[in-house]
């Protein structure tokens, strides 16, 4: 058993023994300082190292694409003629002769195509096609995923059956009959949309067919969406914070779109995140098929796909597209996966 | 007196559910019951866990729509109607601090909700004017209006929660176990708002709870359920010293009291078994399967509930002879 | 469960029966025909085709007449492999791509299940770091790509591995491997969720309570509950896999299904591309069905309704 | 490096390639190629593909056929006799010809071949191949509903009397493609599925089929029933059939392939270096076909300069480089004119020059007529679209053509890449610009290029329409007058390069490799590769 | 000391867990003795760190969680310096474990069977029919029907109060020294609950064993314990027999946790007195007494400096500077006497 002790009783003070004023109490009481939802994932997703590195690529990726090609001195669509099939950092006969000439020729780093185009600028290109395609994909992937997953989820019953069998249906019909078929009708409305609005000349440069793919996308790969979706939002009728919102009589469009929405927001995101690279893998198929972007215009999957051709003689050709394309889906991937971390309210509990 | 604020006349609520491929049962989770609650009254409703005490609240909220029976408030019968307008009487509180609140909203916003849905605010400034009034009546300050819910303990979450109920100024408020998640040194503070609110605003509460001791401190009557069924109904003095019915006996007996002495000479009543399924109750009297007094009569007819005293109403075949 | 099963498959029927009135106005849709080839037939004889195999009739009843077959088991005549029917076609090539799906999904299961335990067991360690670089690279790497170095290292530059067919052991290694690498990574990643979930779990807390041990609370008491989101990826994945890849078929030159499903759109073979989605649609409702029977079988709380 | 590794490649290959296809003891005489895809149908009536017809040249034989020198000498036929107004031919049948289930080939076999060839029943879509002989044509466009009227007869088992509608210069050379060889009617008659089992693919050439494993390879066993089986040299042939081009390289370079068809375009440089890599003329027309219906296409100025403006030598040279000519005409090289010593080409000269030198000076002339037909510098040209079907080689031509108009005369092309049945039909039917097009000879004669250009032709892709061009192929197909013959053509194809209805780019070549230890592999101008005389060193 | 007298002897235990956040001192300094055969109840509110300081014994704290001080006598082992190994031999053999949610605790896509002889197998040499025969008798024991017919059913087919007792007849299949029941029944109704209890306190006096039962519910520690330990923010605060914790309560917390309680025999209508405030958040614990801020007769000291605990009697010390006050006091007055 313990000793009986008492080590202070004589170095005490009587006044230790006044009453604590309730001031000194509260001062005690530290209320955490004010965190959000979004800034406590915020601070999750920036502790997380492999997700910031993955964002900086992403990032740089998206300055390479989007920034970089207009302080550029090729073009794309340049076509430099004597130039073909350099290899990296090679220079052509002229080219050469120019720099003997004491002219500065701007280097190929990564050399250039069959049509003596400079690979940077197409690599640059080609990411960009790529993110606009994973980006605007995803986003009419998650708009309509989330409209239909959240009335199906919400209303049940027969209606979510019935909504439910209706993906199972899209789920199994070839997407190439669909995309072949939007290839075709859509290219007369779409040119006249082009044509009667200039200011969607970027769309066209892409060309119909990457617009139809967008619209694929849109009208076959939200099943996924829709169904992640659906579950949240058959989870979260249930809770109870619905039930009150019932009780203070909101409406059923009211409920879903202040409350169930929101809820299902980091599920959302994170879903959309990893919709990109599906988006950018399955353009990169279609351009191995084909289907893809509309030359001279590329996307890392077409720069890919062109490369494999030539890979012996011109490996460089398809390496770097490829390592491009793997680094942007690993990029969006790992931050996909960061973001799932951050919003996750389990790592959250045991922080 | 009896200025009923609200008569409940045999509520039914069936809840259909797959049994199977092809068949359908009902989940019988009330059946017939009937009560009132007097103006500025507390009901207590008290029962095991799944035995409809939650979901005669919400049926009386119409959250669920009845299958069958009547509710009466303040003489108009609302079964059918409309309900929009009693959403602004009649309120809840639930019983999980933490799913009942939209955690993705402040709490200014929790608290407003209602006053958006109503139109009760005619500008910005009133509505947050009101919101921080409602936040100082359940003990919160005006800096706690921009927060999230979950830099809320369980107890301030209540009152939130309690906030948002009264936002609407009701009459009448189901309170569905609103401190059973909330801990014992919690409980105190909470109990107490619930009482000085209702003297304050005159509130008529139905107070759901399976703590018996808090349901009897908080409650003038208390209704016992059983199975979806009411079995005894009194005032809460006489419901803890003349129990009635076997059920009642075997609750108050089951409840531990933090009392060493009392526990020690305290007879037990343990009952056998388990409760059984509502999918499929049994005949006659519900509790009959568990009835340390159960007779085979008990098994065919389905006891009444009958005034055995002036106000104490059960429904047993047997309490004459128990 | 009879009774069940009677249901699933009526929703099942259902499905097929909208996914091939989709697909038979799709495939209407999109113009050109079977019988179009770069120097131009006499109409005479495209004529006599489309009286041959029954082109000439309105579309519903080219509708009904296929239907009608493929209650009887006929998938019909291909339009474009002369003397060859879709169900000779489908069931030549089916075997050879089952065989190489089947196996590559048998490895990516038994190695990604492995993977995403072992992941999961040393979480944030150096193990699970490695192996989570790992799997994101297989789901970041273009299969066509990775065939495409595969073939170029392998089969080209160091001969180790036959370029083409399906003939010897070894010829299965760099097709499997392409399409093992994608599911296996997929599958890694979520068993490792799957387990990280389950070591959660109180049930967990209360085998350690117990005493047991590591390797026996891993494989059995987290694996079984960890495993079901395992399964219900399987489920289309397989029917993905054993119809083979295009993109496999076509870089290793293996005669398997994955292109007729491609080619025959390209063709227009009509009944070739009604009885090729069918087939598929078909495999993924049984499969989905018998990985909603495995959930029972793995989790006995599953009520199958 | 490259040819190192070839060559190297070699050795191995014919190790690997007797492994794999050879049940005979000797290794050196199994030989494993690619010549093409997997064919639709390897019944001669049915084919319509180059490398079908290999397949079918292997295991069948006509009254004609192609020697070790590729040369046409006669081949179930003994003796071919052609009447004097050359409209009657009289044929006796080899006596030593049989089947390879032992039975005799009979001139019966020939006329219920031909019959079913043109039977519309048979829907055949090479019965076009029997316009010279009487009424074929009738018969097969369903005029004629009497088959037996075609003009060939069997006098007895051998002896047939074929009657033709006109002379026809080329008939031998058709008698020796696929759509003429016998058949047998017992096998063949209401079996769709005859070609599908090798008990059933019985030919009388010099090898019978022993596999067909589908989208894999053929297989072919040398014939003991073939009548000049001791000619033949190489044992067992097992033709891959495959369609990706640098799996069928890769398969090539591991040595798994003595013989590959075809090769990613890229990798030209490298392959050109080696000894493995041929290069031959093929009688075919790489071209542009501009919608002559359309405008501005329906303008023959705009056709021309856009037609100018393109550098053919950049296109073979750099893009293409198999060894390709810049074409200046439509009939390509390789034909022989009514003086059998001179080409037809030749004879009938260029139409705009395709020297390097001359480039620029063609540019000026496009911009001038350009801005002739109301375009100067391009300025107001509609924006227009370049179809192709999608696929490497036309692609890179697509790239450098777009960027040959807007180089130098300033007007914007969208390219359209197309699946391949989408582009056949709106080419066919017209609903494109300006589409990438081409043209393989179906036997050696201009007429096979130009019966193309006639008004309605289903062939006629730029939908041009010229009277007296139909007139002058008229009167070309009913002479049997070489000088008048191939007067009327060259003066035909003068109308049609005229007014640049097309822009042809290139004659074809075709390429293959062929391991460097095999030799004497017959090869012709129509892209047929025979293996049966090949010898392996 | 007299260790050998106590069954289990924690000294100043110390767990803490590294969280992103910081570190969070879930147990902070706990010391107590449980003799055998003796039921030892701990109270204390949600997050107090009862069932760590009980996991510990157990060696079922995990990472990010760590002992960083203090030692624990269990029977003769040294747990805080144990291998994993061997804890793996002392769990579930001599000291097991009840949950609160027997819901979730039992496995469920294994058979009761399989779970109940899972035990046996691990930690005895009994033969397949042994074992059965053995779950049969557990079963029995715990009071199961039918317990042939239930073994082979999953959990998903029993109800909560039932697979409670099989968790119980699980932590008994081998006779443990010590079972800790981790809030046993506060997922049951109040029925069930009674059931349980009584069947614990049944197997306790038949079986011999010592019972931890951890619970935030005085009325269910009133019912059984001989002992009782308060705990608050990770410390214990005062620790009694029952009777001393109920009818002579020294800390202000105890104190006030038994007022805010509403008893269901009270005649009249009190008002409840509840405790002002919230718990403390573990990451930044006070320097002073953890309830200090919400204590009513908060001192100025209390806010700087933990209590040392007083001695009461032979079985009750508490630590609070009331206590301490009331002794200075007490002294002060016999020394002015003096
Ligand atoms: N929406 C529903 N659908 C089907 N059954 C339901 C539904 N809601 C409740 N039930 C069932 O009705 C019965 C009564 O449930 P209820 O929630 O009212 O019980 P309770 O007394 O409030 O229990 P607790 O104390 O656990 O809250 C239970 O058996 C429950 O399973
Ligand atoms: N894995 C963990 N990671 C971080 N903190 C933890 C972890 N487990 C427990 N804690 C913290 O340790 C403290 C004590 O937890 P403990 O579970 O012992 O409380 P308790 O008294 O048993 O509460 P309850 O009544 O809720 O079971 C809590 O503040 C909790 O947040
Ligand atoms: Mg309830
Ligand atoms: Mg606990």
């Amino acid at each position: 058993m313990e000793a009986f002790k008492n080590p202070f009783s004589l170095h005490l003070n009587a006044e230790d023994f006044l009453p604590a004023a309730d001031e000194e109490k509260q001062q005690l009481i530290i209320m955490r300082e004010s965190t959000t939802f979004w800034k406590d994932a915020w601070r999750r997703l920036t502790h997380n190292k492999v997700a910031m590195a993955a964002f900086v690529v992403i990032i740089i990726a998206i300055l390479f694409a989007f920034v970089a090609p207009s302080f550029y001195p090729y073009a794309y669509d340049q076509q430099i003629r004597g130039s073909e099939f350099l290899h990296p950092m090679q220079y052509s006969a002229k080219e050469l002769k120019a720099i003997s000439a004491g002219q500065s020729v701007f280097p190929h780093f990564l050399g250039t195509d069959m049509h003596g185009r400079d690979m940077v600028i197409r690599l640059m290109m080609g990411t960009k096609i790529s993110l606009l395609v994973g980006i605007i994909a995803s986003m009419l992937v998650l708009l309509i995923g989330t409209v239909y997953g959240a009335i199906s989820g919400f209303f049940g019953g027969v209606v979510d059956l019935v909504m439910m069998r209706i993906v199972d249906v899209i789920y199994s019909i070839p997407d190439m009959l669909t995309i072949i078929l939007l290839q075709v009708t859509l290219k007369a409305p779409l040119t006249n949309l082009f044509d009667a609005h200039p200011s969607l000349g970027w769309l066209q440069a892409m060309g119909v067919p990457m617009v139809s793919i967008f619209l694929t996308f849109s009208l076959l790969y939200w099943t996924n969406m829709a169904r992640i979706i659906r579950g949240q939002i058959m989870a979260l009728k249930e809770q109870e914070f619905v039930t009150a919102a019932h009780a203070l009589g909101a409406s059923n469009s009211r409920i879903i779109i202040k409350h169930l929405i929101p809820n299902c927001i980091s599920v959302l995101i994170v879903t959309a995140t990893l919709e990109i690279p599906r988006a950018i893998f399955t353009e990169a198929f279609l351009s191995f098929l084909g289907l893809g972007v509309m030359n001279p215009m590329a996307s890392l999957g077409s720069l890919a796909s062109d490369a494999i051709g030539g890979m012996e003689s011109y490996t460089y050709l398809l390496v770097a597209p490829a390592v491009a394309i793997s680094l942007v889906i690993l990029s969006f991937n790992l931050f996909g996966d960061g973001l799932r971390d951050a919003f996750d309210p389990k790592l959250k509990e045991n922080k | 007196m009896s200025d009923k604020l609200l008569e409940i006349q045999n509520l039914k609520q069936y809840f259909p559910v797959k049994t199977g491929t092809f068949s359908k049962g009902y989940v019988q989770a009330v059946d017939d019951v009937s009560f009132f609650i007097n103006r500025g009254e507390t009901l207590g409703l008290v029962g095991e866990s799944g035995c409809g005490k939650t979901t005669t609240g919400r049926t009386i909220l119409r959250l669920y729509e009845p299958t069958d029976g009547k509710i009466i408030y303040d003489g108009v019968d609302v079964t059918h109607v409309d309900f929009k307008p009693y959403r602004r009487k009649m309120q809840i509180v639930f019983q999980d601090p933490y799913a009942s609140l939209d955690a993705r909203m402040t709490v200014g916003d929790i608290v407003g909700e209602a006053i958006d849905i109503h139109n009760l605010a005619s500008s910005k400034a009133e509505r947050k004017e009101k919101i921080l009034a409602l936040l100082n009546r359940v003990g919160l300050n005006s800096e706690h209006a921009n927060r999230y819910p979950h830099e809320f303990s369980g107890g301030q979450r209540q009152r939130i929660g309690i906030a948002r109920a009264l936002a609407v100024n009701p009459e009448f408020i189901v309170c569905d176990e609103p401190i059973s998640a909330l801990d014992v040194s919690i409980q105190a503070q909470v109990i107490n708002m619930f009482e000085d609110l209702q003297q304050e605003l005159g509130l008529t509460y139905l107070f759901i709870a399976h703590d018996l001791a808090v349901v009897k401190h908080i409650s003038n009557r208390i209704g016992v359920m059983y199975l979806g069924k009411l079995v005894e109904l009194t005032d809460s003095k006489t419901l803890y010293s003349n129990p009635l019915h076997p059920y009642t006996k075997s609750l108050l007996s089951a409840i531990p009291v933090p009392d060493p002495k009392s526990s020690r000479e305290k007879q037990r009543i343990v009952l056998e078994g388990d409760i059984p399924s509502p999918l499929h109750p049994p005949t006659g009297c519900r509790f009959r399967t568990r009835c340390p007094y159960a007779v085979p009569e008990c098994a065919e007819a389905v006891p009444e509930m009958k005034e055995y005293e002036p106000g104490h109403f059960a429904a047993c075949h047997r309490i004459q002879e128990i | 469960m009879g009774a069940y099963a009677i249901k699933r498959i009526g929703y099942a029927l259902l499905t097929i029966f909208f996914i091939s009135i989709i697909t038979f106005t799709l495939m209407n849709l999109i113009p050109g025909g079977p019988f179009l080839s770069e120097k131009n037939i006499p109409p005479e004889t495209v004529k006599a085709l489309n009286v041959k195999y029954g082109l000439d009739k309105p579309l519903p009843q080219q509708y009904l007449n296929y239907m009608g077959k493929l209650i009887t088991g006929d998938l019909g005549d291909s339009l474009k492999q002369k003397g060859r029917s879709a169900d000779d076609i489908i069931f030549t090539a089916f075997p050879i791509s089952a065989k190489l799906g089947g196996i590559s999904i048998l490895v990516a299961v038994i190695l990604g299940v492995f993977m995403g335990s072992v992941s999961a067991l040393n979480r944030g360690r150096f193990w699970d770091r490695l192996l989570m670089v790992v799997s994101t690279l297989g789901i970041a790497v273009p299969s066509f790509v990775m065939a495409a170095f595969l073939m170029l290292v392998f089969g080209v530059k160091l001969r180790w591995l036959p370029t083409m067919g399906l003939h010897s052991v070894t010829a299965f290694i760099m097709p499997c491997a392409t399409l093992a690498f994608y599911p296996m990574s997929y599958i890694t990643r979520l068993m490792r969720s799957g387990m990280l979930d389950a070591l959660d779990q109180d049930y967990i807390r209360t085998a350690k309570s117990k005493g047991v041990g590591k390797s026996l609370l891993l494989f059995k008491h987290a694996l079984r509950n960890a495993v079901l989101p395992v399964i219900t990826y399987l489920g289309p994945m397989i029917a993905y896999t054993v119809t083979g890849s295009f993109v496999v078929e076509t870089v290793f030159n293996i005669p398997g299904l994955g292109r007729e499903f491609i080619q025959c759109i390209t063709a227009r073979d009509y009944p070739l591309v009604m009885s090729t989605t069918i087939f598929l649609a078909v495999l993924i409702v049984l499969m989905n069905l018998v990985v909603d029977l495995s959930y029972k079988l793995i989790d006995p709380r599953i009520t199958l309704q | 490096g490259c040819g190192g590794g070839a060559s190297a490649s070699s050795g191995a290959a014919s190790q690997t390639a007797s492994g794999t296809a050879s049940t005979s003891t000797s290794k050196s005489k199994s030989l494993t190629v690619h010549v093409g895809t997997e064919p639709d149908s390897i019944d001669p009536d049915l084919n319509t593909a180059v490398d079908g017809g290999i397949y079918i040249q292997h295991c069948f034989e006509g009254l004609t056929k192609l020697d070790k020198d590729g040369k046409i000498v006669n081949g179930q036929a003994k003796d071919i006799k052609v009447s004097d107004d050359g409209l009657t031919y009289n044929v006796t049948l080899r006596d030593d010809i049989k089947w390879q289930d032992g039975k005799t080939v009979t001139a019966q076999d020939f006329v219920y071949a031909w019959q079913r060839c043109v039977d519309p029943k048979t829907a055949s879509e090479y019965s076009y191949m029997f316009d010279p002989v009487k009424n074929g044509t009738d018969i097969y466009t369903g005029k004629n509903k009497d088959v037996t009227s075609l003009g060939i007869k069997a006098t007895d088992d051998t002896h047939l009397v074929i009657t033709l509608n006109a002379p026809c210069a080329y008939f031998e050379q058709l008698l020796s493609r696929p759509m003429f060889y016998p058949l047998r009617k017992d096998i063949v008659d209401g079996n769709d599925k005859w070609t599908q089992d090798p008990k059933t693919y019985i030919g009388n050439g010099a090898y019978k089929m022993t596999a067909w494993n589908h989208k894999e390879s053929i297989v072919d066993e040398k014939s003991d029933t073939y009548y000049n089986k001791d000619a033949v040299t190489i044992d067992n042939i097992k033709f891959m059939l495959m369609d990706d081009d640098s799996a069928i390289q890769a398969a090539y370079q591991s040595g798994a392939l003595q013989f590959a068809d075809t090769y990613p375009v890229s990798e030209q440089t490298k392959w050109a270096q080696t000894k493995d890599y041929h290069a031959m003329a093929q009688l075919g027309t790489y071209y542009v076909a501009f919608n002559c219906q359309k405008a501005p296409f329906n303008n023959q100025k705009v056709r021309e300069a856009l037609s100018l403006a393109i550098d053919r030598n950049y296109i073979i040279n750099t893009i293409t480089k198999q060894g390709q000519t810049p074409a200046d005409a439509f009939v390509s090289l390789g034909i022989g004119d009514a003086d059998t010593s001179k080409d037809f080409r030749t004879v009938g000269g260029g139409f705009y020059s395709v020297k390097d030198d001359d480039y620029d000076s063609n540019v000026a002339k496009a911009k001038q007529l350009l801005s002739e037909a109301g375009y100067p510098d391009g300025k107001g040209f509609p924006s227009f679209e370049y179809s192709f079907n999608t696929n490497s080689t036309h692609k890179a031509v697509a790239e450098a053509l777009q960027n040959m108009w807007k180089e130098e005369l300033g007007i914007n092309c969208t390219l359209a890449a197309q699946e391949w049945a989408v582009f056949i039909d709106s080419r066919q039917k017209g609903n494109y610009d300006i589409a990438r097009d081409g043209w393989l000879a179906d036997y050696i004669d201009p007429i096979s290029y130009l019966d193309t250009f006639i008004s309605g032709s289903g062939n006629n892709d730029p939908h041009w329409s010229n009277k007296d061009y139909d007139a002058l192929i008229a009167k070309a197909k009913s002479t049997g007058d070489q000088t008048v013959r191939m007067q009327a053509m060259h003066d035909a194809e003068k109308l049609l390069m005229q007014d640049s209805a097309v822009a042809p780019i290139y004659f074809y070549t075709d390429v293959y490799l062929q391991n460097t230890n095999i030799s004497g592999i017959v090869t012709t101008s129509l892209g047929d590769k025979l293996f049966t005389y090949a010898t392996v060193s | 000391m007299m260790k050998q007298e106590h069954l289990l002897d924690i000294n100043d235990l110390k767990v803490s867990f590294f969280t992103p956040a910081g570190e969070v001192k879930a147990v902070n300094g706990v010391t107590y003795t449980m003799d055998y055969g003796e039921v030892l109840g701990i109270v204390g509110e949600s997050g107090s760190g009862k069932s760590v300081s009980a996991y510990t014994l157990t060696g079922l704290v995990d990472r990010p969680g760590r002992i960083v001080g203090g030692s624990v006598n269990f029977n003769g082992h040294q747990i805080e310096k144990l291998p994993e190994k061997e804890f793996r031999k002392i769990r579930g053999k001599e000291v097991s474990l009840i949950f609160q949610d027997p819901m979730t605790s039992l496995n469920p896509v294994f058979t009761i069977g399989n779970q109940l002889e899972e035990m046996l197998r691990l930690h005895t040499s009994k033969n397949r029919a042994q074992r059965r025969q053995r779950a049969i008798e557990l079963l029995n024991l715990v009071g199961v029907n039918e317990p042939e017919k239930r073994l082979k059913q999953y959990p998903h087919e029993f109800s909560g109060g039932m697979r409670q007792r099989v968790m119980i007849a699980m932590a008994l299949a081998c006779e443990p020294k010590l079972l800790i029941a981790d809030e046993p029944t506060t997922a049951l109704d109040v029925t069930i609950q009674a059931q349980i209890m009584e069947l614990m306190v049944d197997l306790k006096k038949k079986i011999g064993m010592s019972v931890m039962l951890i619970t935030h519910d005085l009325g269910v520690v009133s019912d059984v314990c001989d002992r009782i330990a308060v705990m608050y923010a990770g410390k214990i605060v005062e620790i009694g027999t029952t009777d001393e914790i109920f009818y002579e309560p020294k800390h202000c917390y105890t104190n006030g946790l038994l007022r805010s309680i509403p008893k269901i025999n009270e005649t009249t209508h009190e008002r409840l007195i509840p405790i002002e405030g919230t718990p403390v958040d573990l990451l930044n614990p006070p320097a002073g007494c953890p309830f200090a801020p919400r204590c009513e007769s908060c001192m100025k000291i209390c806010l700087r400096q933990m209590p040392e605990f007083i001695q009461h009697s032979e079985t009750h010390k508490s630590a609070c500077w009331l206590n301490q006050k009331a002794l200075l006091e007490k002294q002060e007055g016999a020394n002015g006497d003096e």
